[in-house]
């Protein structure tokens, strides 16, 4: 096992160990920051897979902002939200027990589906170019951005304004109230 | 625009003057309704006369008369064709005779209506509306055109029903309704697959004439329906389960036992002019529907199953006639013994002969008269005293005596005295049902002499009906106060209740001036049928 | 219409006699309350004078035979038409002869009562539906008028419709009329099948179809047309059925007692003369379809019901009552006699009958019209119908007296009467008959003979009764008041007295052969055997003269017998054998309980879906009881409950949470899966 | 390093040929902004500014995307959306739907009086009114996922717009993490999809070779992936759990165009996925990976069970309906599942009926709870009396909701009924027929508890009659269009000709 | 290099713990960070099959994508709970069950 498995496997390990804490931790807190955790893990392994880009988006996007929005929500929200929220987690509980079946149906299903195709076998693996190491992925993202993609890239940006004017007004106090 | 159009648009440009006008104009509207079906009877009258007696219609296209054709929906369906529905109506001997009753009933339920004092612009709409459905009902020889004008019949009935009625009228109109529906939902899906199977051939599109479906040669090789391929659907050939559909949808209208138990609630419930139309005209809508669709679409079928019909027929007969037997209320009583005489027109239909169809014919007419003087002379003591236990009335006949001799007159015709068109009807259903196993061998001579029993049922629920109401001391449950609100006959009723009475006398001795009009129809639906 | 061709004047003369009736029927009941009497009367008048014109024209001459088609159904054409031959022309001007008679004595009869004008109009209807009936020359059409004779006679015993017991009347003849009307309805439906006409002419006339068809290997055969041939003989049976119930025979014959209850001129009219003759018409009109076993159920029914009549009649205190079974016991005479093959002789005895039933009944009636004028005067209230109230009215009523005698002299059949000729010729030809065959049918002569002498024991029982002795109820001081009917009343009697003589149908009084009206209808199927002729009669009136000095000795001179009263005989005889109780357990009581068992099976079965028939809820009770009560109404109610319950069980996963939402869903998909892929 | 510059010139010039084809979606990119825009800065002055100009754009999309109607199927974008003859319907329908929701907004008072304003509505409809014109374009899973994802986000906002109560908040925060977990798990099964075929585009011949060179379970398991996240939007049982709930809580007119347009989107997108496996030889789906002909009349079958059969037992106007749309969807996708071209006619023309009959009737309910506050079908005791035309009109909407004659419901159900017997002629399946009998069967049921609502409006009486008047715009509409149902079935040419 | 089923396998792991968080957790935010992993799970099964996608970039570019949708999802659903914060007192999805049958 050479040194890039071994840090593979390490950050695959974070990335299950700590998604499994965010959801079984009592505290909200410290659960949002084990999520931290596992999005920089995930990125780590973004990397494994050559997409520094996204690696990057990854970490951008959901460290510096989804994950500061819930904080913030949190902060700018009443501190009571913060309280109630802290005995309402709960460990494995035989309640949870349709949960549990169903996520480990979900996880059997799919690991007998993964461990029964050879993908490298698959034709579309053999017959395309893969990405090298040495490839600027960025710049490769950059022309797919304005060419083949630039329809969903441009309506991307309406989609952000919607989802920008949609939570702006939900999230802001009316005129009269 | 042809005269039918007329006769079915009119009624219902007339509601439109009614929503139009303001309510102030309210005690005018019965008029404009009675205006109407008189109307409407002057034009049958008009058809009549000059109807061609030779022409028999049936399965020929260029033999309907009156015929008007338009092209109505023209939806290009890609693959399976251009969807062919047409607005096309044309009378026969078949048809022919149920405008007239149509344009009675509606007369006499118009002059009925004068005991409706709520709401009169909505239930001069609603019936004028059902007055349109009726009369295209009848007209209709496209069956997309015949559907809609027999679903178009439920919704007023419902809330005629249901807001004009008695204390139980939620639980009627909801029951008939239902019951209908029930049948008409599944006749939908034979209508849509008798289209898929038939070919117009002067224009090579799938067709919903009715007319066209009756020819077999119209029939595309191998489609569900065709007689030639005999696919069979969840076991049952296709025609015969088709042919079963349509029946039980009309049959539910007719009714048959085990298919009646709206009959009686709704009659019971509805208010009178309603009950006149539903005795009068809807149960005939069924039987008409078995003659002009099941019959003559599935004449194979028909065959195949007139025994059970027969069987039917006559437990109609029994049945209807042994409930009415058991009835205490005398609307109710009438109610199932309609059940009784529409028995002895699916017997007459299931023999397939020239007699028992002409039987059926003339007893649906003559029963159309009868069961609306019958349903008007109920709401006529109703109305007085609002009761109709027949047991709380007793020598009737001294206080009323004109009315006594309507309802005799009425209860006599009924029962099948001679001289009265019923007679002749159920006499030729009988008299049908007898020949048929020797004419075609559909029926076993059993059932028509058991039917005959019926004739027997009648008479005595009737007659112990008269004695227990009409004749006797008098004895009223309300006192001197009834004495007083049993007013004899007044002119509005007697004009409602004489011409049906002259009708079934009429059609009674000369049975002929329906007879003569419907032969060469019957002949040729016979023909149809037998092949 | 058009196109009416009546190369002669007979048919539309007929027609005319027919139609005039109906004319007052109609005219009178539009017209006010109160009159009518003149008016009817001459229409009647009218009438019977074109039936003697008719008589006169058609009596041994040629038939006379016209129609027009009445309607078309599919290929084959009905006509309407009138037949004339002896038979209707000899009934035409019975029926309108009595029907004078009858009209002439309401007048004064009826004179009191308020709704006389419906009284007449009825009197109208009947005589037009009979006269109708008489000339008919179609099945389809007689049937018509044979129900429309029923209608009229249901409006007329129910005349007094107020009483109970006449409404009661009215539809009990009314119903048991329809059942012989469901075998008339039959027989013209097998007719019908198998000759495809329903003309009298074609069917029975010389040549006719019935004649020409045949019998054969157990087939009907007539033409193409065959049928097993057991419908041969059910077609008879099923006229026989409806002359059956029109004739009162046995076992339908109940409801002419009770006929009673409508006016005394009405039960002289319909229930003696006329209606009750119908059947005994039809048989003879449509007499050739009768096939021999069909004859044989004849001769028992007819010969048991007058045996079973005359017994019944022993012991009645009703005096219509008596006579009534007195007429059902001759009409078994007519049908007995019809089923020998005695056809002229029947006939004979029919008209016959006809005058002397009528003059009993208006006797009768005239007695019980002064005694009901009596009691209203004296405020005396007892039944006046009631034989053993009665007595001692021989001095006071000659006239009722005189015609009561003479025409119960022909009801026995003692000489010099009409009933000698026509009685003892239906006996005669019944010795011959059993004579030529063997087994028990022997001792069927023998019972009518004894029919016979009990018909002469309860008849002048009824005349000792009414007309010697004391009466028990009218005071002797007030007899004054009570004399012998108007005139008009009276004159009717003695005509009809006159009618019940030998001279008016032979001259010579012991031969019924020489007897002209015999002769009209001759048709000789049994052999004779001529020492019958002498003997018979002999024999016959030996007997009743000796009952009648009995039964003198008895009730008048009051001796003996008055023991049997509460014997099992008197009881099954008094209680008219039972008939009434046993009908109403059987055939009322059932035919309610059916009704009624409908009903509710139709209530909760047919519309409720529920298995529970009421025997069934007793043995399986709590079963179908729990079935019951969950499914209560309709098969609509229980698909709308059960589209509810369904409704209700998928209603229990929206519980409002988003987790089971997600759950449940997930739950289904992964299941569907499994199921799918993995299993 | 410069793998892709050579295929940079070819690329843009199809952009910007696809452009003149975009013009519809153009103006509404274009609307949206201008909306925004006249909300910002115009919105004291001329409030109802941002209305004209969505209804404008509204229109003008429509008219412009009715110049398409003839078109052939074309490519646009480097095949990302590929528009067609059926896709323009799509959009034509759309129009519909949102000019009514426009003017529905217009008139409700809840939104003109929301403190918070009402243009933001507009720019979000118009937004989402892209999305669903994409959805019904998109022919790759990328664009799929987008515009699914714009509709989405974009109705959750509608939903949780007022946000006046609880109620309302609820509904929008079980819309919006029930449809998040939908589309979660449809991205999921993207990527399975994307892995097996390498592909993203659909109608790519690799997309179905890959699928079929993995193990049918395999491949049937992202397709059970992706299609739970169309079933949600098409609220098919058993993904339909979210609805009533949603559609209960929700302002009536965001209820009214949830109910309508995304859900005919939906089924957009799934006849594009559909489209995958369409043999057109023997004129079937057939697929070895899914037995999709099972799986959609099965959940055909479940879908008017349960929607018609749970409606049964609502009281709730609003929920009632919603309980309706499901039995609804489980017919058009009856219509669907015969996948002919008499098919999409059928269901076009059922949906365009659909969509006037469902607004009209939030319309009328949503009136009739303004002004009355009743919200139950049990309080609607003796409305009828009281306020005849308004409930008339009601009726004829529910008549022809229940399918019959005299409305054009009747016709749109018989078009459907027709094509599917024909494809039973055809294919002589037993699930067919039936389907089609569950199909008659739901339509009697349906009758049960659509006439609830004019049985206590006619036959029963109320204790306190209201009387409310019909002088709103919105009952004028409403009333427009129950007589349109009438009309049409008059003169059903009037809509046929579109199609 | 490291084997592409390796990848799948944890994201496999990924999407079920995403997964039991969304349908166990007794709090919105919590079934928000659910819904989170298992899209993270997807955008980690393009990234890895993209790696073999160099030409037409599918995988990453729809990961990217995803990404982006995902924060706004985010937005929009936070500001959501927080509006039934504002009516519930409470995140509860359990609790907020005002709408049901």
């Amino acid at each position: 096992m050479g040194q890039e498995q071994i840090i593979f496997y390490f950050f695959a390990a974070s990335v299950l160990i700590s998604a499994l804490c965010v959801v079984v931790m009592k505290n909200l807190v410290r659960s949002i920051f084990l999520f931290f955790v596992t999005l920089f893990s995930l990125a780590a392994l973004y990397l494994f897979a050559l997409a520094d880009f996204i690696a990057l988006a990854q970490v951008v996007i959901y460290a510096g902002g989804v994950l500061v929005l819930m904080l913030f929500a949190f902060m700018l929200s009443n501190r009571e939200l913060l309280n109630s929220l802290k005995p309402t987690a709960s460990g494995f509980k035989i309640n949870h027990f349709a949960g549990i079946l169903i996520s480990l149906l979900f996880l059997f299903i799919l690991f007998t589906v993964i461990i029964k195709i050879d993908f490298n076998q698959l034709d579309w693996m053999q017959e395309r170019v893969p990405i090298n190491a040495s490839d600027n992925t960025t710049h490769q993202i950059g022309i797919h951005t304005m060419t083949t993609y630039l329809l969903p890239f441009e309506i991307l940006s309406v989609f952000l304004m919607m989802a920008l004017i949609g939570a702006a007004h939900l999230a802001r106090r009316g005129n009269k109230a | 625009m042809n005269l039918l159009s007329i006769l079915i648009f009119l009624p219902i440009a007339a509601a439109l003057l009614i929503l139009v006008l303001p309510s102030g104009f309210q005690q005018r509207f019965k008029y404009i309704s009675l205006g109407v079906s008189m109307i409407q009877f002057v034009l049958s009258v008009f058809i009549y006369t000059h109807f061609n007696n030779t022409a028999a219609g049936i399965n020929r296209e260029e033999q309907f008369q009156l015929i008007e054709k338009l092209p109505w929906i023209r939806l290009d369906l890609g693959s399976i064709g251009k969807l062919e529905i047409d607005y096309f109506l044309g009378i026969d001997g078949l048809s022919m005779p149920f405008l007239m009753l149509s344009a009675l009933v509606m007369f006499v339920a118009s002059l009925a209506s004068w005991e409706i004092k709520t709401n009169l612009k909505a239930y001069f709409s609603l019936f004028l509306l059902l007055n349109t459905a009726v009369m295209g009902v009848f007209c209709a020889l496209d069956f997309f055109l015949f559907y809609i004008f027999y679903e178009l019949m439920l919704l007023p009935l419902y809330f005629l029903i249901g807001m004009w009625g008695g204390a139980r009228r939620e639980y009627a109109a909801i029951k008939f309704f239902l019951y209908t529906l029930f049948g008409s939902v599944f006749m939908l899906l034979v209508i849509i697959g008798l289209y898929f199977s038939v070919l117009n051939p002067a224009t090579g599109n799938h067709t919903f004439n009715m007319v066209l479906m009756m020819d077999p040669g119209n029939y595309i090789n191998g489609s569900v329906f065709s007689a030639m391929a005999g696919q069979s659907i969840l076991g049952i050939s296709a025609r015969l389960l088709a042919f079963i559909v349509l029946f039980i949808a009309f049959a539910i209208k007719v009714p048959i036992v085990p298919l009646h138990t709206w009959l009686p609630d709704a009659h019971v419930e509805a208010p009178t002019p309603v009950s006149i139309i539903l005795a009068g005209l809807l149960l005939k809508v069924g039987g008409y529907g078995i003659l002009r669709i099941c019959f003559s679409i599935f004449p194979d079928a028909a065959i195949q199953s007139a025994w059970w019909i027969g069987l039917i027929g006559l437990i109609s007969i029994i049945y209807g006639a042994m409930n009415a037997l058991a009835q205490t209320d005398l609307k109710r009583l009438i109610a199932y013994s309609s059940i009784s005489h529409m028995g002895f027109v699916l017997l007459g239909i299931a023999s397939v002969t020239t007699e028992g169809l002409s039987g059926a014919m003339l007893q649906m007419i003559s029963h159309g008269a009868l069961s609306a003087m019958l349903f008007f002379l109920v709401g006529m003591i109703y109305n007085r005293v609002h009761d109709r236990e027949i047991s709380n009335f007793r020598g009737l006949a001294e206080l009323m005596p004109q009315f006594t001799f309507f309802v005799m007159i009425a209860f006599f015709a009924s029962l099948g005295l001679p001289g009265f068109s019923a007679f002749m009807a159920e006499a030729f259903s009988l008299i049908g049902a007898f020949t048929s196993e020797d004419v075609n061998g559909l029926l076993p001579r059993w059932m028509a002499i058991g039917a005959s029993v019926g004739i027997l049922l009648s008479a005595a629920y009737f007659l112990w009906t008269l004695q227990r109401m009409f004749f006797g001391q008098v004895r009223l449950k309300g006192g001197d106060t009834w004495k007083d609100q049993l007013v004899d006959v007044n002119t509005r009723e007697k004009f409602a209740l004489v011409p049906l009475a002259v009708l079934a006398l009429l059609l009674g001795i000369f049975p002929s001036l329906l007879f003569d009009k419907m032969n060469a129809s019957v002949l040729a639906l016979v023909q149809l049928i037998t092949g | 219409m058009e196109g009416l061709n009546f190369t002669e004047n007979r048919s539309l003369i007929a027609l005319l006699a027919a139609i005039l009736p109906l004319f007052s029927f109609v005219f009178i009941l539009a017209s006010k309350k109160g009159g009518g009497a003149n008016f009817a009367l001459s229409t009647i008048s009218l009438s019977f004078l074109l039936s003697i014109y008719l008589f006169s024209q058609v009596w041994n001459a040629e038939p006379e035979h016209k129609q027009l088609s009445w309607f078309l159904i599919g290929k084959v054409q009905f006509y309407a038409g009138i037949l004339l031959n002896n038979l209707s022309v000899l009934m035409m001007v019975l029926v309108s002869g009595i029907s004078v008679l009858v009209h002439i004595y309401s007048r004064e009869y009826m004179k009191s009562d308020l709704n006389i004008h419906r009284y007449w109009a009825y009197l109208g209807l009947f005589c037009f539906s009979m006269l109708g009936l008489v000339i008919s020359d179609s099945l389809l059409l007689i049937y018509l008028f044979w129900e429309l004779v029923g209608f009229s006679s249901y409006l007329l015993i129910g005349f007094w419709f107020s009483k109970h017991a006449a409404s009661q009347a009215a539809k009990k003849a009314f119903v048991i009329n329809r059942i012989g009307d469901l075998g008339f309805l039959t027989g013209i439906m097998i007719i019908y099948t198998q000759f495809q006409t329903l003309d009298l002419a074609r069917l029975f006339g010389d040549g006719g179809l019935i004649s020409t068809s045949s019998v054969e290997n157990g087939l009907w055969i007539s033409g193409s047309q065959q049928m097993p041939v057991i419908w041969l003989s059910i077609a008879g049976f099923a006229f026989f059925l409806g002359a059956m119930a029109k004739s009162a025979q046995f076992p339908l014959h109940t409801w002419l007692p009770d006929a009673m209850e409508g006016p005394t001129s009405v039960s002289s009219l319909i229930h003696a003369a006329t209606m009750v003759a119908a059947g005994v018409f039809l048989i003879a009109r449509i007499y050739p379809v009768f096939d021999p076993l069909v004859l044989d159920v004849m001769v028992w029914i007819g010969a048991f019901t007058a045996f079973m009549a005359a017994t019944i009649a022993l012991t009645q205190n009703d005096i219509k009552r008596i006579l009534a079974y007195s007429t059902i016991s001759q009409l078994g005479f007519m049908v007995m006699a019809l089923g020998i093959g005695a056809y002229s002789e029947s006939i004979f005895h029919l008209t016959t009958h006809a005058f002397f039933k009528c003059l009993l009944f208006l006797a009768a009636g005239s007695v019980i019209h002064q005694i009901h004028h009596y009691c209203e005067k004296n405020s005396h209230d007892f039944d006046y119908q009631d034989i053993r109230l009665m007595g001692g009215l021989r001095k006071r009523m000659p006239f009722a007296f005189l015609g009561m005698c003479l025409a119960s002299a022909a009801l026995v059949g003692l000489p010099l009467t009409s009933g000698f000729l026509s009685k003892d010729s239906i006996l005669i030809r019944a010795f011959e008959w059993a004579a030529t065959r063997e087994g028990v049918v022997v001792i069927l002569p023998w019972l009518m003979v004894l029919t016979s002498w009990l018909t002469a024991f309860y008849i002048f029982r009824l005349v000792f009764k009414v007309f010697f002795g004391e009466s028990r109820e009218i005071k002797e001081d007030k007899l004054g008041h009570l004399n012998d009917s108007p005139v008009q009343m009276t004159y009717v009697l003695l005509i009809l007295s006159f009618f019940c003589t030998f001279i008016v149908f032979a001259f010579n009084p012991a031969s019924f052969e020489s007897s002209w009206l015999w002769k009209g209808f001759q048709v000789s199927v049994i052999e004779e055997i001529s020492i019958f002729h002498w003997m018979v009669p002999l024999i016959l009136n030996f007997g009743s003269f000796v009952l009648i000095f009995i039964t003198y000795k008895i009730y008048v001179l009051d001796k003996g017998l008055q023991s049997i009263e509460g014997t099992w005989f008197y009881r099954i005889s008094n209680r008219e054998w039972y008939f009434n109780e046993i009908y109403n357990f059987m055939f009322i009581r059932s035919v309610e309980r059916i009704s009624l068992l409908t009903y509710r099976f139709d209530r909760t079965v047919i519309d409720g879906l529920v298995i529970s028939m009421a025997t069934l809820t007793t043995t399986i009770s709590f079963i179908i009881d729990w079935f019951d009560r969950k499914i209560i109404d309709g098969l609509v109610n229980a698909t709308g409950s059960f589209s509810k319950y369904i409704g209700r069980f998928f209603r229990n996963f929206q519980s409002g949470r988003l987790q089971h939402y997600l759950t449940t869903m997930l739950l289904a998909v992964l299941s569907f899966f499994i199921l799918s892929y993995l299993i | 390093m410069n793998d892709l510059i050579p295929y940079i010139p070819s690329s843009i010039r199809d952009s910007l040929a696809s452009l003149s084809f975009f013009s519809a979606e153009i103006s509404l990119i274009l609307g949206f902004l201008l909306v925004i825009l006249a909300d910002l800065f115009f919105s004291k002055r001329y409030p109802q500014l941002s209305f004209i100009l969505a209804l404008l754009t509204l229109l003008l999309v429509a008219y412009q995307s009715s110049g398409f109607l003839k078109i052939d199927s074309t490519p646009m974008f480097g095949g990302m959306i590929i528009m067609d003859h059926l896709s323009i319907l799509f959009k034509l329908l759309f129009c519909l739907a949102s000019i009514l929701f426009v003017l529905f907004i217009r008139f409700n008072r809840a939104f003109q009086n929301h403190d918070k304003g009402f243009g933001d509505m507009y720019a979000i409809l118009l937004a989402v009114h892209l999305g669903l014109n994409l959805m019904a374009m998109s022919a790759n899973l990328l664009m799929v996922y987008l515009s699914l994802e714009m509709v989405s986000l974009g109705s959750y906002l509608m939903v949780g717009y007022l946000s006046t109560g609880q109620r309302q908040t609820e509904a929008a925060m079980k819309y919006a993490l029930f449809g998040a977990v939908c589309s979660a798990i449809m991205l999921y099964g993207m990527s399975l999809l994307y892995g097996f075929t390498g592909t993203l585009y659909l109608n790519d011949p690799a997309f179905l070779s890959g699928l079929n060179s993995v193990p049918v379970m395999a491949s049937g398991l992202a397709l059970i992936m992706v299609f739970i996240g169309i079933a949600f939007k098409l609220s098919l049982v058993p993904l339909h759990f979210w609805s009533p709930d949603v559609y209960e809580g929700a302002p009536t007119p965001v209820t009214a165009f949830l109910s309508t347009a995304p859900k005919i989107a939906g089924f957009a997108v799934l006849v594009k996925f559909l489209e995958i496996f369409y043999d057109p030889g023997s004129k079937t789906l057939s697929s070895s990976m899914l037995d999709l002909n099972y799986i959609l009349a099965f959940l055909a079958i479940l879908s008017m069970l349960l929607g018609n059969f749970v409606a049964i037992w609502q009281n709730n106007v609003k929920r009632m309906l919603a309980y309706s749309s499901i039995g609804h969807t489980g017919f058009m996708l009856m219509a669907l599942f015969i996948f002919s071209t008499s098919g999409f006619k059928a269901i076009i023309f059922y949906m365009a009926i659909y969509v006037i009959m469902n607004m009209a009737a939030f319309m009328i309910v949503d009136e009739i709870e303004e002004k009355t506050g009743k919200q139950n079908i049990d309080e609607y005791k003796g409305l009828g009396k009281q306020n005849s035309l308004l409930m008339i009109s009601l009726l004829i909407i529910l008549i022809s909701l229940t399918g019959l004659p005299p409305t054009v419901g009747f016709t749109a159900k018989f078009l459907v009924f027709s094509s599917a017997l024909e494809a039973y002629n055809l294919s002589g399946s037993a699930i067919l027929l039936i389907m089609i009998m569950i199909a008659s069967l739901s339509t009697v049921v349906s009758l049960f508890y659509y006439f609830k609502v004019p049985l206590n409006a006619f036959l029963r009486e109320s204790p306190d009659p209201v009387k409310l008047s019909i002088r709103s715009a919105k009952v004028y509409m409403g009333i427009f269009l129950a007589f349109l149902l009438l009309l049409l079935i008059v003169f059903p040419s009037m809509l046929e000709q579109l199609i | 290099m490291i084997p592409i089923s390796h990848f799948m396998l944890i994201s496999a792991g990924l999407f079920c713990i995403g997964l039991y968080a969304v349908l166990t957790r007794r709090n919105a935010i919590q079934v928000l960070i659910g819904i989170e992993f298992m899209i993270n799970a997807a955008v980690l099964n393009f990234v890895a099959f993209g790696r073999y996608d160099k030409i037409s970039g599918g995988g990453q570019m729809f990961a990217l994508f995803a990404i982006v949708l995902a924060a706004a999802g985010v937005a929009v659903a936070l500001a959501i709970i927080l509006n039934v914060y504002k009516y519930f007192k409470s995140i509860n999805p359990t609790k907020t069950d005002t709408l049901r049958d």
